[in-house]
């Protein structure tokens, strides 16, 4: 079980950044929060590639045939990291924009639509 | 065959060419453009449907052929049913856009990029045979609906919507991902059908979590109770175009993932438990819930908003049902619903562009001067009951067929939603009865989309709900439509002929003819359903005709405060629902799997 | 709902997420004994088949390159998004804000040092280089279009840094950063229309593969990764610009 | 490796939690991009120089500085709010 302990980093993460989303008091937190989210699969992909005594997969310095970490989910980090910026890219921009218009950066005035 | 990747990319090559150039590109040029890209991905996709239900194809990116059963890149499996979907999706954008011509608000040249990769990205996820690209098309498509969401920046509820939308789903991606990262600890793949043979057989804790957390992150999309409170914030404040697409399809997507990737990856693992019957409840709960919450509400694009919720529930049941029959009627179901949304929503904005605002109450009466559009709603209200004539009833008729006991569930529902429909309609359009009890949320009153003279209804605002409506009758009678969607059903259930045509050649298949169903009993029910929708109708219009002790259906239109504060717009409040939600599923999932 | 019963929700729900993910980690492969076969059989592959070095790059931009070009889109998608909501309103509203206070702005600062501000322009020149460096060796080394790019569009910020504002609105502000932005992933896309065109299926590599370990090598990886640079440098100094448009065209007033 | 490996993953585990649980939006900005600087550490020692690369530059660079710009034209914003606010009382 100790042996495992990124994935356990990993699902604390997730529930960290769930718990920051709903005690969030700003929205701009809120945003901040969900990237701590995020961030919790980049710890479980990596965990989950990772080879003790792995190398790097770049055959630049080491020699064809030498034991690597697994690549894909590396490449699958890499969109990840593009998913998130973009995505919160947009959230704020709505924030900024919420902001803008209603006046507030409060989760709890988000409530025009209530009923 | 054209290659399929050209359902993906003209789309999104457009969308990059009217966006760098949108400053030189006059809007009509922009409009036609959209609507001809529209068009061809509908031309296109209809073809490979024809030629997918005669034989399953693998598109292979990048020319990267599987070595042996190891697939080396991502693939394309062009079936029955996920063609006809990428069809459906592309005659949905094409009315879409033909709706918005020339008047509607265009977001200063960014909507019709926006529409375009929107467009691009369903088609992506409706055929994909890779996990992690359906991840990355889900993304694409949530990031291009939350842009499109928050079109109207004039007001801030717009932007309260759109931010929840994008929250919920954000973190329902996210879910996804760990999921897929689970399945690929231990199977080393994320080709669907490479994981779904290795996992054949394989029973463990570890696939039970990865398939509670896939199908957190789909069910979201798919609106299911209680992870359904994004859709109504969102559907009020997006503009007409893009509810039609959010609910006649984006939604149902959100299911066609969980059922693509349950039919693949799961469906070897969970052969023994009962795990589909997980979908049932789920199914169930979410029809009735949101057939009383559209019966509630008077914020006309939030009504349909949560009869989008009661009817992808439906869908959902049929899901669960996991047989030949369950899926045919669900595909007609999909297609059905998608139409007769579609129309009712083009409808509603036909309202909107004439009387600048979709509060029920604010619309009592002002209807009498659009006979036509009179006719449309309250065609659409019989069809979303699922009245005889309607393609919703064939669909529906499958799914009972052989699992009678569900009638209910789709009676009740169907009789709240087109209930609430019908109500609409006699209030609006011929000024019966009362103004209804008004709330909150029929207070918040839209700014409208169109800029025209509102006095005149052009005709291309017109033709597209006129379309869906024809259609969605005229499917019924074409008896092609259904043995396509039970012969695509009857392989969506085949893992085995899926596996195969990925890793081996395809081989042709024949068309199967569906057999006939014996009418009687569900024409009854079919009348039944219209009848009790029309009734419930008049009822709360006319709440104050009837005795004191007789007017419960007004009951149900107006106090339900406790219920509907729920709905409070609080992102926290969703997300919480979400890991409640999320825990409901796995208990059930682990309860029914172990 | 108050505040409390939100947290005592979440609490319950949290309970269960616990409880199923920890049911998943305990079947799940130890920790560093990863066995799968996917990332293996191309990392055995690609020197061979693509003349590339670097694996990963050789996943994202060739083995599984419609995947990145989804990733590109969503990156698109997301610039077009925030030009959208925060494009400035009708000009009357605009004239108001100019009309108003001046708030604290990174004008108010006391001038910076001479040396800083010629230290910060020779780092925007490295600055270029580097992201130019990092973007074009991807195939090779650690990097790539991405990583690149962002560097690139990183480096007008070390003038902003050293209050050249005027040369910083200038290049983020450029129509071609916009329309960069804008095309760069439709050209990624038409590269794989390329090989439609030559009757291959879509995205394939259909370039010479070149020698391994040259800066030319690896066919498309190479181009792609450079659209994704060009594409991901003018997005990001897009929503920079975004975000600081308003900002800029009032101290820009003011000196006036 | 694996030590340092362990000691910098606890070490992200706590300031993950020690990030939602900062109110302070700005202090949370800084304390993001540090976040950022110890995931891109924790990819370099776990032998994943490219993804350390692009979570240096977006992590621990571009979204803080996303988050920075939104604060400051927020703070603009209210900043020309108030300045509207006092001349009407004038």
């Amino acid at each position: 079980m100790l042996a495992d302990f990124p994935y356990y980093i990993a699902a604390w993460i997730f529930l960290c950044g769930l718990y920051g989303i709903v005690r969030s008091r700003h929205l701009v937190h809120t945003v901040i929060c969900l990237t701590i989210l995020q961030s919790s699969t980049y710890v479980l992909l990596l965990a989950i590639g990772f080879r003790a005594g792995g190398y790097a997969p770049v055959f630049a310095g080491i020699s064809p045939g030498v034991v690597t970490v697994d690549p894909v989910v590396q490449s699958l980090m890499l969109t990840d990291i593009v998913v998130e910026t973009t995505v919160v890219a947009l959230l704020l921009a709505m924030v900024v924009k919420a902001f803008e218009k209603g006046g507030t950066t409060s989760p709890d005035d988000l409530r025009f639509m209530r009923g | 065959m054209p290659s399929p990747a050209l359902l993906i990319v003209i789309p999104l090559i457009v969308a990059g060419f009217l966006e760098g150039f949108r400053k030189l590109i006059p809007r009509w040029l922009a409009d036609l453009v959209s609507v001809l890209t529209g068009l061809n991905n509908f031309v296109l996709a209809s073809a490979w449907t024809i030629h997918a239900l005669a034989r399953t194809q693998v598109y292979w990116f990048g020319d990267w052929y599987p070595r042996g059963h190891m697939a080396l890149g991502i693939g394309f499996v062009m079936d029955g049913a996920g063609c006809a979907v990428a069809a459906l999706t592309g005659l949905l954008a094409t009315l879409s856009l033909l709706y918005s011509w020339k008047y509607a608000e265009h977001g200063g040249g960014h909507y019709h990029p926006l529409m375009l990769v929107f467009l691009g990205a369903m088609s992506g996820f409706a055929v994909t045979g890779d996990l992690f690209n359906m991840f990355v098309f889900f993304e694409l498509m949530s990031t291009a609906a939350f842009a499109l969401c928050g079109l109207k920046t004039q007001e801030p509820a717009p932007l309260a919507g759109a931010f929840n939308f994008a929250v919920t789903n954000t973190v329902a991606a996210f879910m996804m991902l760990t999921g897929i990262g689970m399945l690929y600890s231990t199977t080393g793949a994320l080709n669907l059908a490479q994981i779904g043979l290795l996992l054949t057989g394989r029973h463990d804790r570890l696939v039970l979590a990865a398939f509670v957390f896939l199908m957190t992150g789909f069910l979201v999309k798919a609106a299911a109770v209680p992870f359904h409170f994004w859709l109504p914030d969102a559907h009020a404040v997006a503009p007409t175009s893009v509810c039609v697409l959010f609910s006649g399809i984006m939604v149902p997507f959100g299911l066609f993932g969980a059922m693509r990737v349950y039919a693949t990856v799961f469906q070897g693992s969970f052969a023994p438990t009962q795990v589909h019957w997980l979908f049932v409840g789920s199914g169930a709960v979410t029809a009735l819930w949101g057939g009383m919450m559209c019966f509630a509400e008077h914020h006309v694009k939030r009504m349909l908003a949560f009869s989008t919720i009661s009817h992808t529930g439906l869908m959902t049941l049929a899901f669960g049902l996991w047989s030949k029959d369950a899926l045919t009627g669900l595909f007609l179901y999909l297609v059905a619903h998608g139409l007769i949304k579609a129309a009712l929503f083009f409808t509603a904005g036909i309202l909107l562009h004439r009387f600048r605002t979709i509060s029920e109450p604010a619309l009592f009466g002002r209807g009498k001067a659009l006979p036509w559009t009179a006719v449309l709603w309250m065609l659409g209200g019989l069809g979303l009951a699922a009245a005889p004539g309607f393609a919703l009833y064939a669909g529906e008729a499958r799914v009972t067929s052989r699992a009678p006991w569900t009638e209910g569930i789709f009676l009740i529902a169907g009789v709240l939603t087109g209930g609430a429909v019908i109500r609409v309609g006699l209030r609006v359009f011929y000024g019966i009865g009362d103004r209804g009890p008004t709330d909150k949320s029929a207070e918040v009153d839209e700014t409208p989309e169109t800029d025209a003279d509102s006095q005149r209804i052009p005709w291309f605002l017109f033709f597209p709900p006129l379309l869906c409506i024809g259609t969605a009758v005229a499917l019924t009678f074409w008896p092609a439509f259904t043995n396509a969607a039970y012969s695509s059903a009857v392989r969506f259930l085949d893992f085995r002929s899926y596996a195969h045509a990925v890793y081996a050649s395809a081989t042709a298949m024949k068309m199967l003819t569906a057999a006939k169903e014996p009418l009687e009993p569900d024409l009854l029910f079919g009348l039944l359903r219209a009848g009790l929708a029309a009734g419930l109708a008049v009822w709360a219009v006319q709440h104050l005709k009837v005795p004191r002790r007789l007017r419960w259906p007004s009951h149900l239109e107006g106090s339900m405060d406790p219920v509907r504060s729920l709905q409070s717009g609080h992102p926290g409040d969703y997300v919480a629902w979400l890991t409640v939600g999320f825990a409901i599923l796995g208990a059930a999932a682990f309860w029914l799997g172990i | 709902m108050s505040e409390k019963r939100r947290l005592l929700l979440f609490l319950a729900g949290a309970v269960g997420l616990a409880a199923i993910y920890t049911a998943g980690i305990l079947n799940m492969p130890a920790w560093g004994t990863y066995r799968g076969p996917y990332g293996d059989v191309i990392a055995g592959l690609v020197v061979f088949q693509r003349h590339a070095t670097d694996v990963v790059n050789a996943i994202t931009y060739d083995y599984r390159g419609f995947d990145t070009l989804g990733e590109e889109f969503i990156l698109f998608s997301a610039v077009t998004g925030v030009t959208l909501l925060l494009r400035p309103e009708s000009e009357e509203k605009k004239k108001k804000f100019e009309e108003g206070e001046n708030p604290a702005s990174f004008q108010d600062r006391a001038a910076l040092s001479e040396t800083v501000q010629v230290f910060t322009t020779a780092m925007f020149g490295f600055s270029v280089l580097f992201g130019i460096y990092i973007g074009t060796h991807g195939q090779l080394t650690p990097g790539g279009g991405f990583q690149g790019g962002l560097i690139v569009a990183a480096a007008p910020m070390l003038l902003y840094v050293a209050e050249n504002t005027e040369a910083f609105e200038r290049i983020i502000s450029h129509p071609i950063a916009d329309f960069l932005e804008s095309v760069g992933a439709s050209a990624y896309a038409l590269i794989g229309v390329g090989a439609l065109a030559l009757g291959l299926p879509f995205l394939t590599n259909m370039l010479p593969l070149g020698t391994t370990g040259d800066i030319f090598s690896s066919g498309t990886i190479a181009l792609i990764s450079a659209c994704v640079g060009l594409e991901v440098a003018a997005a990001f100094m897009g929503l920079t610009y975004e975000y600081l448009r308003e900002i800029l065209s009032r101290s820009r007033n003011e000196e006036d | 490796m694996r030590f340092w490996g362990a000691g910098l993953l606890i070490l992200i585990a706590a300031s993950a939690f020690a990030i939602v649980r900062t109110d302070d939006v700005r202090n949370q900005v800084l304390a993001l991009s540090f976040y950022g600087l110890l995931l891109g550490l924790m990819f370099f020692i776990f032998q994943a120089p490219d993804v350390a690369l692009s979570q240096i530059t977006v992590g621990a660079m571009a979204l803080p500085l996303m988050v920075m710009l939104a604060l400051t034209r927020m703070k603009h914003r209210a900043a020309l709010g108030k300045g509207e606010k006092e001349k009407s009382h004038e």
